[in-house]
C-alpha cells in the first residue's frame, strides 16, 4: 500500500471518528479496562497508536474491529478523552463502506440461519453488509 | 452588509473595536490569552485603565464619535475588584449609559460590559470573538454614522 | 517641543515572527514628535536598555515608547532604564505588541497593522505624560500568615526570627496541616512528626509569633504596608488560656462515635477532642455538631470532669481586627474528591484507599496503631496494588473534574509507600501501576530505583482499568504496556495516588485579598519565574502548595523565600507609593462631595479654601483634596466629578482620550 | 397670594431677617417674568410678581447669593424645593444664608398654548379653582387650566415642599404622577424609530446652552463644555454627533442628581423635550436600583455614588425594550 493511500485512509478515519490520537498519553487504561481484550489481536491502545502511525491497513484486515463490544468503557475511563471506541467504530465503518467489498453473500446464509432469527435481521444484514 | 471601511479590504467589513481593560484582571486576562496563543481578531484594540471605574462615559461616546463600531469595557468580576468597589460603580454607570444609548436608538450590540479575571484568558478571547462577530453582523455604524465626526 | 523615542522589540521571534518590526518602527518615525525610532532584538536585555539610555542622552528625549511585551511584564524594567538616563520614569509608555498582538494574530499583515495602531496610541499618550514623583506610605511592621501547615509555620518562624511579629491564622483547631498526617517523608524516610512537631512547638513558644488557631480571615481592607484584617475566632467552647490539654474530657465524653478527621474518618473521636497528641495549641475543642450539651443542653460531662474549669458552653464566635504590613497565603492543598472514579471501587470497598489514608494506616498513631491491616476485616494484606495519576494529568474539561496538571508528589510518595510496605512486610506483593515515573529531585530517582531494585516492588507501566470487589478480594484488571498484556491481579488492597488541589478556602480568600488565581484555583505569582513567591497584588505573598503542587523540601524553601520577601518589606519604614493617584483641580472643584463618597480608601477630604478672585476680592470655597499616600489610583472619583476637576495622574482624561483618538483614527 | 407674599417679604426685609429677596419680577408682558434680587421694599412694591407665569426655578441663583454676607429670602414652589435640597446636599448652597418661603403652586401656564387658543394681547392671568382667568385687551376669558398648563405641570410629581422655613398657602402632597408615560412610549418603539425621533428633535439644537444655564444641577464652577482643557469645549453644533454628545453627557452628568424640575425643556427655544433624557435616567434608576427622588432630603445620597453587590448586570439593557 502506498504511503499516500495509507495517509488518506488515516485522514478518513480521523475525520469519521473526530478523534485526535495525539491526545493519548499512553497509559493503557483503555486496554486495561477492555472486556473484549482476550478476543482481540489489536487492543484499544494499539488502535490509537496504529492510527497515529498510519498503520490502518492492518486494522482494516483484522477481526478485532468486530470483537469490540462498543461498551465504551475505554471512552468513559480514558483520562485524556481520546475515545478509542470511536476510532474502532471508524475503522469498522471504513471497512464496511469499502466499495465493492461484499461481506455477506447469499450462499453464506444457510449456515448462519437460526429458527429464532427474525427475518427482518436477515434483510437488514443484507442491506448493510452486501454491496 | 458589504460595507467599505478604511481598515478592511474591499469586501470584508472589519469593525473598529475599542476595549477598555482594567489593569488588574482583564488586561492580565488579555495577556493570558496572548500567552496561551488564543486567537481573536486584530480589530480589537485594548486601552489599559487602572480600573473599569476609570472609564468615563465620555470616552465611550468619543470612541463612537471618532469612528469606533463597538466599545467593550472589561473589568474584574463583581466582588473581585482590585480597588474593592470600582467595578460596582462602573456597572451602574455603564448600565445607565448603555440604556441611554439604546433609548436614543443606537444598536445595543455595539456596547458591552464583560467581567474577565486574570485567569480567564480563554474567556477574554471568546468574549472578543463573540463581540467582534456581533458588531460585524451589525455592520458599519450606520445609525451612528451620522453621529460621527468625519472630517 | 516633544522629542519622543520609539523602541520596537523583536523579543527574539516572539514578536518579529508575526509583526513586521521594521515597518512598525518606520511608521512610528512618521508620527509627530517622534525623533528616534528603531527596532532591536531584545529591548529588555542590558544592550537593549543601554540603547534606550544612550538614545535619551544623545537625542535629548522627552518621552520614550517601548513596543514590547505586556507592561505588566517589563514596564518597571524600562522605567528604571529611563530613570537611569535622567528622564522621569513616568515619561515612558509601553505598547503591548506581544501578548496583545503578535501572540494572538497569525497573519503578519494584521499583526503589523495592529502593532502600528498600538504604537500610535502609546505615542499619543506619552506626549501627554507628566513627570510623576512617587510619595511614600508607612509600613506596619507585622505580618499575617494564613494557614498553619509546614509552609505557614516555616514562613512565620523565618519572619519572627528576623525580629518581626507574626500572627498565624489557622482554620483548624491545631497547626500542623497535612504534614502532621504523614507517616514518613521521602527520600530520607524520617518520621514526619519527628521533624514537624519541634517546629510547631518552636512556633508556639516564639515570642514574636501568635497562633490564632480555629480562626478564619473574613475581611481584608487596606493595601501593602497597612492592611486591616478582620479575623473570625470560631467558638471553641474551651477556654484556650485555661485548658491544660490533660485530655480527661476527651476520655469521658459520652459521644464516642464521631468520625475522626485526623485519621480521615477511619476511626472515631469524641465530641470534645484534641486533634492529635502533639497538637499546638494543645487545647481541647468541642465539635458543636456532635456535642449533646450544645445541641440540646443535655450532658455537661466535660465541664464536670475539667479540673480547671476550662469548658465554656456559652462561648460565641468573636471577631478581632488587626493591622499588618504584609500577608502570606499558605492555605495548602487537599486531595480531590474521587467519587467520580467509580472504576476503582473507592466507594464500594473499604480496602480501596487514598494515599493519604494509607499514610494514616501506616502511622503508629493511626487507626491501626501502625500495623498494616485491611480496613474491611483487619487482616494483613498480602497483595497491594498502587495506582498512580488518579485524577491527575487529565485532559482539560475532563467530565470527572480531574486535574490537567501533574500533582507532582505522587510518584515519590507511592515509591515510599511501596518501599515501606515491602520493608515491614516482605511477604506482601506490591504492584505500582504508573504512566510515567517522575523523579526530578535530589536523591529522588535513586529512591525510586531502590524501591524497584532492592525492595522488589513490581513497577508496571500501564493503568488499572477496573477494580471489582468480589468475596473479599479486589479483582484488579490492568494493562502492562511493555509486555502488551492485560493483567488480572487479585489484590487485598488498592491504594489510589489521588490528585491534589488547592484548599477550598483559597478561592474566597483570594477574593478578599484581591489576589489573582489560575483556573485551577492556585494563586498566581507576580512573575512565573522571577517573582514566584509574590502575588501580583502588592503585599500578598505565597507560600507552599497554594501556589502549585509541592513536596515538603520545596514548600519549606518557598516558605523561606516568602519570608525573606516579607522581611524585605517590613524592614522598610515606608514604601514608595504609586504616583498614579488622583488629583483635584481646585479651580474647577464644585465642592459637591461626590468623589469623597465613592472613594474606597477615604483618601478624599474637603477643606474651605480662600481664593483670590479676578477683582481681587476673596472668595471662600469648599474644595476637595486627595491624600496621595492613601489614594490607590482607581479613578472612581474622576468619573463622578461633573466638572472634570478630578483627574488621575498617569491615566488622565486627556491621555485616555488621546489613546481613543489614536486607535479610532 | 401675590399680596401675602409681598407683605411677608417686606416684613422680613424691614425687620432685618433678610438682606434681600430672591423672587420673580414683572416683565414687559404678563408672561415674561424674570428672576430678580430685590433689596428694598420700594423695588418689591414696584416689580414683584407671583403669577401663573412664574415658572422659573429660583434655587440655582442661591449658589451665588448665599456666598454673600447675610440671609436672603427666596420663594420656592414645591418642585423648586427639590432642587434646593439637592444643592444643599452638594454643599452648593449655604443653608444658613437662606430663608426659604415655600409658596403653593397650582401649575404654570404655557404661553404657546394660550397663543394657540387664539388669545392675543394678554394682560394678566390668575388661577380660579381648576380654571384660569385670562385678562386680555379684548376682555376676559375663563379657560380650563389643564388645556393651558405647561407639560411638566400636567404631570406634576409633587405639590409638597420638601424644604422651607415658612410656608405660605396650602401644603400639598407627593403626587402619583404619570410623568414616565412618554418615556415608556419611546421605549416601546423600535430602535430605529427612537433613533429617528431623537434625530428629529436633537437636530434642531442650536447649542445656545440655555438648558445648561438654567439647570439647577448644572451648577459647576466651570462646565466641561466651557473648559478648553476638557476637549469637549463649547462648539457650534458642527455635526449631529455634537448635539447628541452634548445632551447625553449633560444628562449623564445630572443623572441621579436631576430632580426633574423640567426647566431644561421650558427654556429650550427649539422646544426639544430634553426632560425626556433626564426622565429616562430617573426611570431606569427607579426600575433598576429602587425608587429614588433626587432632592427629597438634604441627605447626600444618590444612586451613582452607591452600589449593591447584587446590582443588575449591564446586560439587562439588552433584555429590555424593543429590537
Amino acid at each position: 500500500m502506498s504511503k499516500q493511500k495509507a495517509n488518506a485512509l488515516r485522514e478518513e478515519i480521523l475525520r469519521i471518528s473526530n478523534v485526535d490520537p495525539l491526545k493519548c498519553m499512553r497509559c493503557g487504561k483503555c486496554s486495561a479496562t477492555c472486556p473484549a481484550y482476550d478476543e482481540m489481536n489489536y487492543h484499544p491502545h494499539e488502535f490509537v497508536y496504529m492510527v497515529e502511525r498510519g498503520a490502518v491497513e492492518e486494522l482494516l484486515d483484522d477481526t478485532s474491529i468486530y470483537r469490540c463490544l462498543s461498551c465504551f468503557a475505554c471512552i468513559d475511563r480514558c483520562p485524556r478523552q481520546v475515545e478509542p471506541a470511536k476510532l474502532i467504530e471508524a475503522v469498522r465503518n471504513t471497512c464496511l463502506r469499502k466499495q465493492g467489498a461484499n461481506h455477506f453473500k447469499a450462499d453464506m446464509l444457510p449456515g448462519k440461519l437460526d429458527p429464532e432469527l427474525p427475518q427482518q435481521a436477515v434483510v437488514s444484514a443484507f442491506r448493510k453488509y452486501a454491496k | 452588509m458589504q460595507v467599505n471601511n478604511s481598515t478592511g479590504s474591499k469586501d470584508v467589513f472589519r469593525p473598529k473595536i475599542v476595549a477598555f481593560c482594567c489593569n488588574w484582571c482583564s488586561y492580565a486576562g488579555a495577556d493570558l490569552a496572548g500567552t496561551n496563543r488564543l486567537n481573536y481578531p486584530a480589530d480589537v484594540k485594548i486601552i489599559r485603565v487602572p480600573c473599569s471605574c476609570r472609564v468615563n462615559p465620555l470616552f465611550v461616546l468619543q470612541a463612537f464619535q471618532r469612528g469606533a463600531d463597538g466599545v467593550i469595557i472589561c473589568g474584574c468580576h463583581p466582588g473581585d475588584c482590585h480597588y474593592t468597589s470600582g467595578n460596582y460603580y462602573a456597572r451602574r454607570r455603564m448600565t445607565l449609559l448603555f440604556s441611554m444609548l439604546d433609548f436614543m436608538g443606537i444598536e445595543k450590540g455595539r456596547t458591552r460590559v464583560e467581567w474577565v479575571s486574570a485567569a480567564e484568558g480563554a474567556k477574554f478571547a471568546d468574549t472578543m470573538n463573540d463581540f467582534v462577530s456581533t458588531v460585524t453582523a451589525l455592520g458599519e455604524n450606520r445609525r451612528l454614522e451620522d453621529l460621527r465626526c468625519r472630517k | 517641543m516633544h522629542r519622543i523615542g520609539v523602541f520596537v522589540c523583536h523579543c527574539g521571534t516572539n514578536i518579529a515572527s508575526t509583526v513586521d518590526v521594521k515597518a512598525v518602527a518606520e511608521a512610528a518615525a512618521k508620527e509627530p514628535g517622534v525623533v528616534f525610532s528603531a527596532d532591536y532584538q531584545y529591548m529588555c536585555s542590558e544592550a537593549g536598555q543601554n540603547l534606550i539610555k544612550d538614545t535619551i542622552k544623545e537625542k535629548n528625549l522627552t518621552g520614550v515608547v517601548v513596543c514590547s511585551c505586556s507592561p505588566r511584564m517589563h514596564e518597571n524594567t524600562f522605567r528604571k532604564a529611563v530613570s537611569a538616563a535622567g528622564l522621569n520614569p513616568y515619561l515612558l509608555e509601553v505598547a503591548n505588541i506581544r501578548e496583545q498582538c503578535s501572540w494572538i494574530h497569525k497573519d503578519i499583515k494584521d499583526g503589523t497593522e495592529k502593532a502600528i495602531v498600538l504604537t500610535r496610541a502609546a505615542i499619543a499618550k506619552v506626549v501627554l505624560n507628566a513627570p510623576l514623583v512617587a510619595g511614600t506610605s508607612p509600613v506596619t511592621k507585622r505580618a499575617l500568615v494564613i494557614g498553619g501547615g509546614i509552609a505557614g509555620i516555616q514562613t512565620a518562624l523565618d519572619i519572627a526570627d528576623a525580629g518581626f511579629e507574626v500572627d498565624i491564622v489557622e482554620k483548624r483547631p491545631t497547626i500542623g496541616g497535612k504534614m502532621a498526617q504523614l507517616d514518613k517523608t521521602f527520600p530520607t524516610l524520617d518520621c514526619a512528626a519527628c521533624i514537624l512537631t519541634p517546629k510547631m512547638v518552636e512556633a508556639a513558644q516564639h515570642e514574636k509569633i501568635r497562633i490564632l488557631s480555629y480562626s478564619e480571615v473574613c475581611g481584608v481592607k487596606g493595601f501593602v504596608g497597612s492592611f486591616k484584617v478582620k479575623i473570625k475566632r470560631k467558638a471553641r467552647f474551651v477556654k484556650e488560656d485555661v485548658c491544660t490539654g490533660c485530655g480527661l474530657c476527651t476520655e469521658k465524653c459520652p459521644m464516642k462515635r464521631v468520625p475522626n478527621e485526623f485519621n480521615l474518618g477511619m476511626d472515631e473521636r469524641r465530641a470534645i477532642y484534641i486533634p492529635f497528641a502533639q497538637a499546638v495549641p494543645k487545647v481541647a475543642v468541642i465539635d458543636p455538631d456532635h456535642c449533646n450539651m450544645l445541641k440540646n443542653g443535655k450532658c455537661g460531662v466535660c465541664a464536670k470532669v475539667c479540673s480547671v474549669g476550662a469548658i465554656d458552653y456559652k462561648a460565641q464566635d468573636s471577631f478581632v481586627e488587626e493591622d499588618y504590613g504584609a500577608i502570606v497565603v499558605a492555605t495548602g492543598f487537599e486531595p480531590i474528591n474521587i467519587d467520580a472514579y467509580d472504576e476503582f471501587a473507592y466507594s464500594q470497598s473499604k480496602d480501596v484507599v487514598t494515599s493519604l489514608e494509607y499514610e494514616r494506616l501506616m502511622n503508629a498513631a493511626g487507626p491501626t496503631g501502625g500495623k498494616l491491616l485491611r480496613p474491611s476485616d483487619g487482616k494483613h494484606p498480602h497483595t497491594i496494588v498502587f495506582v498512580q495519576c488518579v485524577g491527575s494529568r487529565e485532559s482539560d474539561g475532563s467530565p470527572k473534574c480531574g486535574k490537567s496538571y501533574c500533582s507532582k508528589i505522587c510518584c515519590m510518595y507511592t515509591a515510599k509507600h511501596a518501599m515501606l510496605t515491602r520493608e515491614k512486610y516482605p511477604d506482601t506483593e506490591v504492584y505500582v501501576f504508573y504512566i510515567d515515573v517522575r523523579t526530578p529531585g535530589k536523591g529522588f530517582d535513586e529512591f525510586y530505583r531502590r524501591a524497584a531494585e532492592q525492595y522488589g516492588v513490581h513497577y508496571v507501566k500501564g493503568m488499572v482499568g477496573k477494580v471489582v470487589p468480589e468475596n473479599g478480594v479486589l479483582k484488579v484488571r490492568a494493562f502492562d504496556l511493555i509486555a502488551g498484556e492485560q493483567l488480572q491481579i487479585n489484590a487485598d488492597m488498592v491504594v489510589l495516588a489521588t490528585a491534589i488541589e488547592p484548599d477550598k478556602t483559597a478561592r474566597p480568600l483570594a477574593t478578599l485579598l484581591t489576589a489573582s488565581m489560575d483556573t485551577n484555583d492556585f494563586f498566581t505569582e507576580a512573575h512565573p519565574k522571577l517573582r514566584p513567591v509574590e502575588s501580583p497584588t502588592a503585599g500578598i505573598f505565597l507560600s507552599g502548595a497554594c501556589q502549585g503542587p509541592k513536596d515538603i523540601p520545596e514548600t519549606v524553601a518557598q516558605a523561606g523565600a516568602a519570608a525573606a520577601k516579607v522581611v524585605g518589606l517590613l524592614a522598610k519604614d515606608s514604601i514608595v507609593c504609586n504616583p498614579c493617584v488622583a488629583h483635584s483641580d481646585e479651580k474647577l472643584c464644585n465642592g459637591c462631595s461626590r468623589c469623597e463618597r465613592v472613594c474606597p480608601y477615604g483618601a478624599i477630604t474637603y477643606v474651605d479654601k480662600e481664593f483670590k478672585m479676578p477683582d481681587r476680592s476673596i472668595k471662600i470655597r469648599r474644595v476637595s483634596q486627595v491624600n496621595e499616600a492613601v489614594c490607590q489610583g482607581c479613578g472612581a472619583c474622576t468619573v463622578v466629578c461633573p466638572s472634570g476637576a478630578m483627574d488621575l495622574k498617569g491615566f488622565s482624561t486627556e491621555q485616555l482620550r488621546a489613546e481613543v483618538d489614536a486607535i479610532c483614527k | 397670594m401675590q399680596k401675602v407674599m409681598l407683605e411677608r417679604a417686606k416684613a422680613l426685609l424691614s425687620d432685618g431677617t433678610v438682606r434681600a429677596v430672591l423672587a420673580w419680577e414683572k416683565g414687559d408682558f404678563a408672561y415674561d417674568t424674570t428672576p430678580a434680587v430685590f433689596n428694598s421694599a420700594e423695588r418689591l412694591e414696584k416689580g414683584f410678581v407671583y403669577s401663573p407665569f412664574c415658572g422659573a426655578n429660583l434655587s440655582k441663583y442661591l449658589i451665588k447669593e448665599t456666598q454673600k454676607e447675610g440671609k436672603i429670602l427666596v420663594f420656592l414652589k414645591p418642585c423648586d424645593t427639590y432642587s434646593f435640597n439637592q444643592l444643599v446636599s452638594e454643599h452648593r448652597i449655604k443653608r444658613e444664608n437662606v430663608y426659604v418661603v415655600g409658596v403653593e403652586c397650582k401649575g404654570m401656564l404655557d404661553i404657546e398654548k394660550i397663543r394657540e387658543k387664539g388669545v392675543t394681547s394678554l394682560i394678566s392671568a390668575s388661577w380660579e379653582g381648576e380654571q384660569v382667568r385670562l385678562v386680555t385687551a379684548d376682555g376676559e376669558i375663563l379657560a380650563d387650566s389643564s388645556e393651558l398648563m405647561q407639560e411638566r405641570c400636567l404631570c406634576c410629581k409633587s405639590k409638597k415642599h420638601v424644604a422651607y422655613d415658612e410656608l405660605l398657602g396650602e401644603e400639598g402632597e407627593v403626587l402619583d404622577s404619570n410623568r414616565f408615560d412618554e418615556v415608556a412610549r419611546l421605549e416601546a418603539m423600535s430602535a430605529k424609530e427612537r433613533f429617528e425621533f431623537w434625530r428629529g428633535e436633537l437636530s434642531r439644537c442650536i447649542r445656545c446652552n440655555a438648558c445648561r444655564n438654567v439647570c439647577p444641577a448644572c451648577s459647576c464652577e466651570k462646565c466641561i463644555f466651557d473648559n478648553p482643557d476638557s476637549g469637549v469645549q463649547n462648539k457650534a453644533a458642527a455635526d449631529p454627533f455634537e448635539e447628541n454628545l452634548f445632551h447625553v453627557i449633560r444628562a449623564f452628568h445630572v443623572a441621579g442628581r436631576c430632580t426633574d424640575c423640567g426647566e431644561c425643556s421650558r427654556v429650550c427655544p427649539e422646544h426639544i423635550p430634553l426632560h425626556l433624557l433626564n426622565r429616562k435616567f430617573i426611570k431606569d434608576i427607579n426600575e433598576l436600583y429602587g425608587e429614588f427622588q433626587a432632592g427629597e432630603t438634604e441627605l447626600p445620597r444618590e444612586p451613582l455614588t452607591e452600589y449593591k453587590a447584587d446590582d443588575v448586570e449591564p446586560g439587562v439593557v439588552y433584555e429590555r425594550g424593543a429590537e
